[in-house]
């Protein structure tokens, strides 16, 4: 049990470096979201089913969705408005 | 008592002279100090004009980041300042965690009568099952009260942010037409399917918050995740014939309202001893534990609305 | 350096991930990447708290067949008081996000520095 | 148990279930249950105080139906009873002085939901100030911040949107330190009830176990609370905070919710750790430094700044490192300054702002100084009402600033080490506040040229004109019948042990 849960602790760590380091807005949703889902298995791991319950249904559902409709909406702002595309944006 | 003075001569006093001021009557140093008015600027159309371009000009090349010395500068400091702080901060808290009580260990502070309570007598003075369950919404519900109103309040700072008036709504439903996807077959037909088993593992995990993991928190999420999805397959329109704006602002006013007077009475009735009417049942039977099933169904109609109430407010700015 | 750094591995983590999302929080300029640094954050806080609960070799504190013995179960403290922080950083995440939204259809950047030259440009 | 010990509870409760009510009440209702809400707590505060004051000793309520290490538990006292009176006069005065703003300032429709807002920062303010339980505190500083970030971004201009999200990332780093040390902290002591916190740590501190992890959870929590409460570096949201939201909220913003949190910080203080204990570590050097830089940046700031707005929220950056210099002399009389220093700012503070708007409108709206030339002659209530904020500012006798500075420089002298950093900081401070303060007066009293704006008189804004003499009204008070309010502090701070 352990050893797993060195091994879930490793990939939070990576998640969270390879969020930092992502140029894609996506992208940084997406590890995001495994990031919350190794977190809620390591919460299993703790003895907490509460938590995962609560994270899996929080962490990796409605945040996520948050975050994505946010982007969609920016995209549907960028498209909108063409003539300010050339304004700084990441993606 | 006092004669009524003359008029000349309260108009010498203070408080005369005060309350004309006062009133605006008249100026005191009209004609009596000399203070001369500023003189009069009178602009001069063309060099307000080139002024105005110069100051434009002046202003793109001091906000330009490129150029702008002192912006680098401080931005250079900033990051600097703040990886060093990082730093030092990781190393303090990695220090710090090394002379912590080693965890997974029984001898901790932690460990203490408070938790022991719970656990021991956590089922007969709460009833409820899940001694978390028990612990948030009895013995420490205070902050579970505030924990509910942070969400409110959560939302009430969304709808300020997002929520659109009559006419930018119209401009914004047409917004919304042309970048979401409308009667997507696979999508409707999956959600047909996935809507009614997320919205009933949702209630289940909400009736069961005192019996096993869940609660209403989590079960809410799950129920806001289900009326999402069937947002995003049928489109506002078969939403909202049974979820609006209304629907959302009563639902959310009768659960806390419920939430608060229950919470109330439990801790009026805790606080000055008296007997407390609310049956505690047999537990582990679905209704039992005093207040937390129907608490966990108040935060769960909250939690799930207000998900709902997020997204909805996130695409299109109202219901 | 302490005695039980290797011991509190666990914990060593939630410190570590807690600095990145601390300096996510203070050096991306992108408003999106600053608010997952703030929930990377608050997770590695809420780690770092149930990992204080945890007894090896117990289990998790259900009820189970009526046993109320403290030798049975892990202590249920910290796990109630995650299970409120998270709402915390749920409510945190839509307000941020609801602010991102209305910045970027004022200003059509995600770039925080960028907004405030503009403003400054602005004059107002 | 005497019915009058609820109060405290009551006074919570009504106004977070206010907030609830107001979510579907119509604008014109929910103000005027905002300002029923905020009266009828002020009232209790009162009725609570006067009663602790003839008892003489503090009591604590049960949340729930279980003693003391296993529930929750709120705590009242002569300085949380005090505190919470003065917390709604201020609040009331500043909702009822900028009410006539909020309509040019805020959409119509949004109204009912700044006073939900108001209602629950309300709330979180007095269990902030009641509270025994640290998670609790927790709990409702996130309440405070987010509804304090709709406060300042209800006005939706750009400006106030961008303080937003600045506002909210630094609130949320130190709310994130101070969780972390509280963690910490917790896994100490094993409770999360301060009293019996400070037991623990006592203990802990004698048997010199986990020297270490104790000194660095206090430091995360106070440089947590630091950071909340704007201390000086941290302040880079602050004067677009409050120069560019509705007057109210400015008001309410600048001398309410960074006191509560300052409020806290002296209930962990004395409640948490112990004073002694908090005065032999090295953090109260740190905040003593901090303290006087920001009392001199935050002087040089107002100094350099056009805007009249601008100018009052950077004086606030200077005020608050007065209270956290007061906290690093490390000893009694030093905290009793700076909670004095807490009560004048907020009555001053908020007076200056409600004031100012008074100025801006009869100037055509415009914030900048040379606008304001003659402004008081436009307007002379709000004229006087801002030179008598001035004055207080400064330190002129009769107004409550003299006091908290002359409390302060009496606690300096008494301090070994501090006494010539403090004095002389004082000095300086107090003379670039007279500048930058005095340069507004004359210029608000230069008269000027017809410039065509009109002139407002008492009659136009009867309500603005009442508001802004309670406010003058309660400057004075706090600076002549000052030994009273001394003497209720100390006996609050004696009740806090």
């Amino acid at each position: 049990m352990t050893a797993f849960q060195i091994i879930l602790m490793g990939l939070l760590i990576i998640c969270a470096v390879s969020v930092s380091f992502s140029k894609n807005l996506l992208n940084a949703i997406l590890i995001y979201m495994s990031f919350s889902l190794v977190m809620s298995m390591l919460w299993i791991c703790l003895e907490s089913p509460d938590l995962a319950i609560t994270e899996a249904a929080v962490g990796a559902g409605i945040t996520s969705v948050l975050f994505f409709v946010t982007l969609k909406k920016i995209h549907a702002i960028e498209a909108s408005e063409p003539e300010e595309k050339e304004k700084g944006k990441d993606e | 008592m006092s004669k009524k003075r003359p008029a000349a001569e309260y108009q010498k006093t203070f408080a005369f002279r005060f309350f004309r001021w006062l009133s605006g009557a008249k100026d005191p140093y009209l004609g009596e100090v000399e203070m001369q008015p500023q003189e009069e600027y009178v602009p001069d159309p063309e060099a307000a004009l080139r002024h105005e371009k110069e100051h434009d000009a002046i202003l793109d090349k001091v906000y330009d980041p490129e150029r702008n010395m002192e912006m680098k500068l401080f931005r250079k400091l900033y990051h600097a300042t703040s990886i060093l702080f990082c730093l030092f901060l990781i190393a303090l808290l990695l220090v710090t965690i090394s002379w912590l009580p080693a965890i997974g260990t029984v001898e901790r502070p932690v460990n203490n009568e408070v938790a022991g309570r719970y656990i021991e007598n956590g089922l007969e003075e709460t009833g409820a099952v899940n001694i978390v369950a028990g612990m948030i919404l009895d013995y420490r519900a205070f902050d579970t009260l505030g924990e509910s109103h942070v969400l409110f309040v959560a939302t009430i700072t969304v709808l300020i942010l997002l929520r659109l008036n009559k006419t930018e709504k119209n401009e914004a439903e047409v917004n919304d037409r042309r970048f979401e996807p409308k009667n997507d077959a696979i999508l409707q037909l999956a959600a047909t399917f996935l809507v009614p088993i997320i919205i009933i593992f949702g209630i289940y995990i909400i009736l069961n918050g005192h019996l096993g993991p869940g609660g209403g928190f989590s079960g809410g999420a799950v129920i806001g995740a289900g009326l999402v999805l069937y947002l995003n397959a049928f489109g506002f329109q078969k939403t909202e014939r049974f979820f609006t704006e209304k629907t959302y602002k009563w639902i959310c006013f009768f659960s806390l309202s419920f939430y608060c007077l229950a919470k109330s009475y439990s801790f009026y009735t805790g606080a000055n001893q008296l007997h407390s009417v609310i049956p505690k049942g047999t537990p582990g039977a679905i209704l039992s534990s005093g207040l937390i099933l129907p608490l966990n169904i108040a935060v769960g109609l909250v939690v799930a609305c207000t998900i709902y109430a997020f997204y909805a407010m996130f695409r299109k700015g109202g219901f | 350096m302490g005695p039980n750094l290797l011991a509190n591995y666990g914990e060593a983590v939630s410190a570590i991930l807690f600095c990145i999302g601390f300096t996510n929080l203070l050096l991306q300029t992108n408003l999106i990447k600053k608010i997952i640094g703030l929930n990377v954050m608050d997770s590695a806080i809420y780690l770092f708290l149930a990992e204080k609960g945890y007894i090896a070799g117990r289990v998790a504190p259900i009820v189970v067949n009526g046993v109320t013995s403290t030798e049975a179960y892990i202590n249920p403290i910290p796990s109630g008081l995650v299970l409120t922080g998270i709402v915390v950083s749920v409510s945190v995440t839509a307000l941020m996000l609801s602010l991102t939204i209305r910045l970027y259809t004022r200003y059509h950047t995600l770039d925080l520095d960028e907004i405030s030259a503009q403003l400054k440009k602005e004059g107002k | 148990m005497n019915f009058i010990c609820n109060f405290p509870f009551f006074s919570i409760l009504i106004s977070l279930f206010s907030g609830t009510i107001c979510s579907v009440l119509p604008a014109k209702a929910a103000k005027v249950v905002n300002r029923v809400v905020i009266a009828a707590v002020g009232v209790m505060s009162l009725i609570l105080l006067l009663y602790l004051l003839s008892t003489g000793e503090s009591f604590v309520y049960w949340m729930g139906h279980f003693p003391a290490p296993w529930g929750n538990e709120i705590r009242a006292g002569v300085l949380e009873a005090g505190m919470a009176l003065f917390f709604c006069i201020i609040m009331y005065l500043s909702m009822a002085g900028g009410a006539h703003k909020l309509y040019g300032e805020v959409v119509e429709s949004k109204h009912n939901l700044y006073y939900i807002l108001v209602n629950l920062l309300l709330s979180s303010l007095l269990a902030l100030v009641y509270t025994n339980d640290m998670f609790t505190a927790y709990v409702f500083v996130e309440i405070n911040t987010i509804s304090a970030c709709g406060l300042i971004m209800i006005r939706q201009v750009g400006r106030t949107i961008e303080a937003a999200v600045r506002y909210m990332i630094m609130s949320l780093l130190g709310s994130g330190l101070l969780l972390f040390g509280l963690c910490i902290m917790y896994d100490l002591t094993g409770h999360l009830l301060m009293s019996n916190m400070k037991e623990s740590v006592s203990l802990l501190m004698a048997s010199g176990e986990y020297q270490i992890p104790l000194i660095v959870s206090v430091a995360l929590m106070c440089v947590g609370l630091c950071i909340k409460s704007a201390l000086f570096p941290f302040h880079a949201w602050l004067p677009d905070a409050y120069g560019y939201s509705t007057a109210s909220s400015a008001a309410i913003l600048s001398s309410l919710v960074s006191k509560g949190y300052i409020f806290l910080l002296i209930k962990i203080i004395y409640r948490v750790i112990g004073f002694d204990i908090f005065n032999s570590t090295r953090i109260i050097d740190v905040l003593f430094v901090f303290g006087l830089m920001g009392m001199i940046f935050g002087s040089i700031s107002a100094i350099r700044e056009n805007d009249i707005r601008r100018m009052i929220a950077f004086s606030s950056v200077a005020q608050i490192g007065y209270i956290y210099m007061g906290f690093g002399m490390g000893t009694q009389a030093g905290m009793v300054a700076s909670i004095f220093h807490i009560l004048s700012h907020a009555a001053t503070k908020s007076l200056l702002f409600i004031a100012a708007i008074g100025l801006t409108d009869v100037s055509g709206g415009s914030r900048k100084f040379v606008d304001l030339t003659g402004a008081a002659y436009r307007n002379k209530w709000a004229g006087a009402a801002f030179m008598a904020g001035s004055l207080s500012m400064v330190g002129v006798p009769l107004f409550s600033g003299f006091i908290s500075k002359l409390l302060f420089s009496q606690a300096a002298v008494q301090v070994e080490g501090k006494m010539l950093a403090s004095l002389i900081v004082l000095g300086i401070s107090t003379v670039l506040n007279a500048i930058y303060f005095m340069k507004t007066v004359i210029r608000i009293y230069t008269p000027a040229r017809e410039s065509g704006y009109s002139i407002v008189t008492f009659k136009d804004m009867k309500s603005y004109g009442i508001v802004l003499i309670c406010f003058i009204v309660l400057n004075v008070i706090l600076g002549v019948s000052s030994q009273p309010i001394v003497d209720m502090i100390e006996q609050g701070l004696a009740m806090f042990a």
